[in-house]
């Protein structure tokens, strides 16, 4: 096959053929990697970690918010990338990537959101505030479904590749609009940014890095659920790719019948 | 009868049949209330009742225009005017298969909007209550209300227009239930009534109905 | 089992709700994985026996 | 089972459109309904079909007793083939759609929804509808739209047999089917035009 | 102004329907499309229309040549006939719809709404928007669907006329219009399944 | 060009057009939130100016999914696509009739409604500005949701969800000029980003709808 031929492109990966082979070889050393990562880090994080002296043992929820929290924007960004990808090369894959990783964004939206709240509920006395960091996560709860709901709602497949694209460019620049817009609009309640300085959320002092006893598990966390999310992805698009191939039997049955 | 409700709820669950879109209207209305009034919490939860109400009611609102006009479109509601059934019995199904594709699920998902808008603890039950005992009365009037409109192109604002003073009773006992029950007060009396608008149009609108569907449909 | 103090219910929902959600969606998409390679290969197979 | 019509006088949007209008649809036979476009056959079987009611005139034998077929199908296009016959029928409370795939050649369709058929297709499954309404009086505005010859032949045979089976139906049509029946040529009994200083009786 | 297409091939829904479809339509000419029903002569003449893009092979001499009519007409039934009319000259930056208006003799109902007219008055206006585009090539799907034998006559007339001006009209019909062209039967044409081992180069 | 807006806006104003019926869901939003949220005057003439802009906002949306539908029903959209007009001029034009029909007469409505909601005096002006400068980015964002979702039976309620987030900016900026307009605050930086993504979006959305449309028609 012409494609086979360039050999050591990283396009070659764009082969739904390729792309099953070397997946299938290469997940369950992500399973059991991100399993292990996930267990351990939990694990260590729940049973083995001081309460924090101001917010008690609720600290413990940080493994699971932030990992998620990141993963959620994440997932978001490699649906841009692949979109991208899916417009300019038409890469089969690439598109139903993005539709493979969709669903798993929600649901890391989701767990942030849920722990979000239920951490906030003894925090500051309220499950849900308009905190900027919380709004933009909501917002972007509803650009995932908008995509999900595009894509189930189109039934040709290519069609549904391309607009559900177009949908997430566009949808990227407004979402990063809201961002700013939401900025504007409330002031909030919520922690400050990176993970390397959580001072206040850990109650070190304030020019500490989150004290290791809370960063390792954390990492791990981090870890796990940055390789958990690999693994889905790829074992989801593989479903994809089989669907979009039963399609094409079919209509080739049909063709024939 | 089985037949057409079962049509009605598989058609509704295909792509691009709408099933939980009205779910995704009313959160969307929810989410967006806070950016046009602002971010305090203490005014979102006064206005949380009437809020999600209003939401809930324009979320049924708007899948009303699909309830009856896409079988007009297709032919097939002269069809079923000409087939064996009483056209009150097919109103009457449609407007059931509409609350239990619409109004069904806006109940259920109420309570989680509630969160986000700061409604008081007591307030859940009682919207939830409220909810259940008058969407079914907006499909009803909504079902009338569509087949009002039939024959028109695109009649959905109109359909808005003529269905929106029908619902303002409905709107009015619901929204003062959950009110009074976000703030513990006694909720009996409008309670009751809506309950008893609710029966009332079940029993007497489908009638009305299916005499403006045969007007429409000559 | 740590001693969770006064913050315990918080802990435990939140580790619930997510372990829940996550474990939905893996068996989720595990059993549509199945159920879709399954009938491909259904799908070939009668593909190729009937030419 | 015999349809009387006896001077009927029909209007459409308010204009009286044909006028006079007497018939008799007897068991076993097709009626062939002709006319040059817009002199009003698609109004003639909306109201025997009881849509519409009439301006003047008798319609006998119509209640309950025919199966109409418009100019657009009542098709859903995400329910499958099957599907949207399957529920005709249980309206109509038959059974078995089987003999209404066959005599169109559906089968192979089946399973594929209606949305993605030709307007052939389309066409072919909305005619076989009437297969699975069980009534005895068809009643059919231009079937053999977009129809290719084959088609044509699958209808006809399709009429052929539920004449054989004591049914009746009423065509209209521009094209030649090859079915023997009678033709009805309404262009006579286009309506006159009133005297305009009548606003006496109504302003129809 | 000789429209060539070479070794196309044309999938709907991405299901191939026709391959290896070549021929020219040179001015003056007029060719008629045929095929069973759901063989792809819509898609053929969607994908001539510029409106969705071939599988593979070469379409020259399209580009902006073309006038097409599909099986909806695109009217709208809240404006009148003539302000329908008058806006697709306007839209293809050509004055005077009155020659359509004889063609199709649609004079008398020039002030009626679009909606208002028959399923074969409407068709006739759908058709004599072609003589307001002032393009060359036609491109007509299922144009006599509805209309009566003089309508038909008609719009063979009008066919007559735009090729003896030079254009050309590429038609895809099952009856039989009186046109004399020749015929591009594409059942030969039909997509041959493909191997089913082929993942490699897509779905299709 | 002319040819087309002239159309679309003389369909429009004819018999079931649609012409108007913004304008009167807007109105009838705007009596149902008394009802909703309870009658006291303090309540309502806080809440009014971002009550205001989501009426706009619901009303406008409802109006979208006429937009381009209807011209796909009837096959017009497969001949514009093939006409000598290019599709970025069609939509554009497109979302210009439908600010002229729609977006319009709500900026001129809306202080009418303030008076129903005890809006204060200074923020009638503020209302105004905003709605002007906002609405047209509410048609071109629009029309791309339309071109989106234009194949899909009965898109509506999913031109809906996907829309509305992408409504939030505008709604949060053009409510914020109004709410700091009615309480006299400082308003030119909502006012400016208000501007800048009207103006942005006019610039470039109409390409991306241009390419979502011919990939629909396809
Ligand atoms: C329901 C809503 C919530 C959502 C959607 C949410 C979302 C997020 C997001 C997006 C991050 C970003 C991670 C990063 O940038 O590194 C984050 C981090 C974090 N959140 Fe939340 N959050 C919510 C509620 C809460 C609550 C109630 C608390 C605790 C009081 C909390 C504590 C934290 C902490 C400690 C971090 C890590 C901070 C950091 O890495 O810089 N969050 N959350
Ligand atoms: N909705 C309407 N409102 C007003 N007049 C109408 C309407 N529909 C059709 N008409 C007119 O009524 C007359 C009869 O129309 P009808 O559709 O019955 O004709 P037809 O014989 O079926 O024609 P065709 O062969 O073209 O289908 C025509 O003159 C037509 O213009
Ligand atoms: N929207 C669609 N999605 C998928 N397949 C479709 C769709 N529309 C048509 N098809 C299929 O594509 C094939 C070609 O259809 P097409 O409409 O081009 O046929 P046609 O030759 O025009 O037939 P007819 O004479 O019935 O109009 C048919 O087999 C049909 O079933
Ligand atoms: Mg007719
Ligand atoms: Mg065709």
């Amino acid at each position: 096959m012409s494609i086979a031929a360039k050999a050591n492109s990283l396009w070659e990966y764009a082969n739904p053929r390729k792309f099953l082979a070397t997946s299938e070889r290469v997940l369950p050393f992500f399973w059991i990697t991100s399993a292990v990562c996930v267990v351990v880090g939990l694990v260590w994080g729940f049973f083995f970690t001081p309460d924090d002296y101001k917010q008690g043992s609720t600290v413990k929820i940080i493994y699971l918010h932030v990992p998620a929290a990141l993963m959620a924007i994440n997932c978001w960004l490699m649906m841009l990338a692949t979109s991208l990808i899916w417009l300019v090369r038409r890469h089969h894959v690439s598109a139903l990537a993005s539709r493979a990783a969709a669903p798993v964004g929600i649901v890391m939206t989701l767990i942030a959101l849920v722990t979000g709240a239920i951490w906030g509920q003894p925090m500051w006395g309220t499950w849900w505030a308009w905190d900027p960091r919380l709004t933009s996560f909501l917002i972007l709860f509803l650009f995932y479904l908008g995509y999900v709901a595009l894509w189930e709602a189109i039934e040709d497949p290519d069609t549904a590749a391309d607009l559900t694209s177009v949908l997430c460019l566009v949808g990227s620049v407004f979402a990063l609009l809201s961002r700013y817009a939401v900025n504007f609009w409330n002031q909030g309640l919520h922690q400050g940014a990176s993970v390397m300085r959580v001072a206040a959320v850990t109650g070190a002092d304030s020019e500490e890095k989150v004290s290791n006893v809370y960063f390792y598990p954390l990492l791990l966390c981090i870890i796990g659920f940055v390789l958990l999310f690999i693994a889905l992805v790829l074992y989801r698009t593989g479903t994809e790719i089989r669907a979009r191939r039963i399609k094409a039997l079919q209509a080739r049955e049909r063709v024939s019948g | 009868m089985i037949a057409l409700l079962l049509r009605d709820l598989k058609l509704a669950f295909r792509a691009g049949g709408g099933f939980g879109l009205g779910l995704a209207f009313f959160l969307i209305v929810t989410v967006l209330v806070p950016f046009s009034v602002g971010p305090q919490s203490s005014l979102l939860s006064t206005i949380a009742p009437g809020v999600l109400w209003l939401g809930a009611l324009l979320a049924c609102l708007l899948s009303l225009d699909r309830l009856l006009a896409l079988d007009w479109e297709d032919g097939s509601l002269d069809l079923l005017a000409t087939a064996p059934l009483p056209l009150e019995s097919v109103v009457t199904i449609k407007a059931l298969a509409h609350w239990l594709t619409t109004g069904l699920p806006l109940v259920l998902a109420a309570p989680f909007l509630g969160i986000l808008l700061n409604l008081p603890v007591p307030g859940f039950f009682w919207l939830v209550i409220s909810l259940l005992v008058g969407t079914p009365a907006m499909s009803v009037i909504g079902t009338f209300g569509a087949a009002l409109t039939v024959g028109l192109k695109r009649g959905g604002l109109l359909l808005s227009l003529l269905v929106l003073p029908l619902y303002v009773p409905t709107l009015i006992f619901g929204a003062e239930v959950a009110r009074r029950g976000a703030t513990g007060m006694e909720t009996q009396t409008p309670l009751l009534m809506l309950a008893g608008i609710t029966a009332a149009t079940i029993a007497l609108l489908p009638f009305a109905s299916a005499a403006v569907l045969r007007i429409n449909l000559r | 089992m740590p001693d969770l103090g006064k913050y315990a219910d918080t802990v435990l929902w939140s580790y619930a709700a997510s372990i829940v959600l996550l474990v939905l969606l893996l068996v989720i998409s595990v059993v549509r994985g199945r159920r879709v390679r399954a009938e491909m290969e259904k799908i070939e197979r009668r593909m190729t026996r009937d030419g | 089972m015999t349809l009387t019509v006896t001077d009927l006088a029909i209007a459409r949007g308010g204009v009286p459109v044909l006028e006079g209008l007497s018939f008799a649809l007897h068991p076993g036979k097709a009626l062939i309904l002709r006319g040059p476009n817009g002199i009003g056959k698609t109004t003639l079987l909306r109201t025997l079909a009881g849509l519409q009611p009439p301006l003047a005139g008798q319609i006998d034998g119509a209640e309950d007793q025919i199966a109409y077929a418009s100019h657009s199908d009542g098709l859903k296009p995400t329910l499958t083939v099957m599907e949207n016959l399957t529920f005709w029928a249980s309206v109509f409370g038959t059974k078995g759609i089987q003999h209404a795939l066959d005599a169109f050649a559906l089968n192979a369709f089946s399973d594929r929804y209606a949305g993605n058929l030709s307007a052939g297709q389309k066409r072919r499954l909305g005619l076989s509808r009437m297969l699975v309404t069980g009534r005895p009086i068809w009643v059919l505005d231009e079937p053999t739209v977009s129809l290719d010859r084959d088609a044509v032949q699958m209808f006809a045979e399709a009429v052929r047999n539920h004449l054989g089976q004591g049914g009746s139906a009423l065509i209209a049509t521009h094209i030649d089917l090859g079915l023997d029946g009678d033709v009805l040529d309404v262009t006579p009994n286009k309506a006159k035009p009133q005297p305009i200083d009548d606003l006496d009786g109504g302003f129809l």
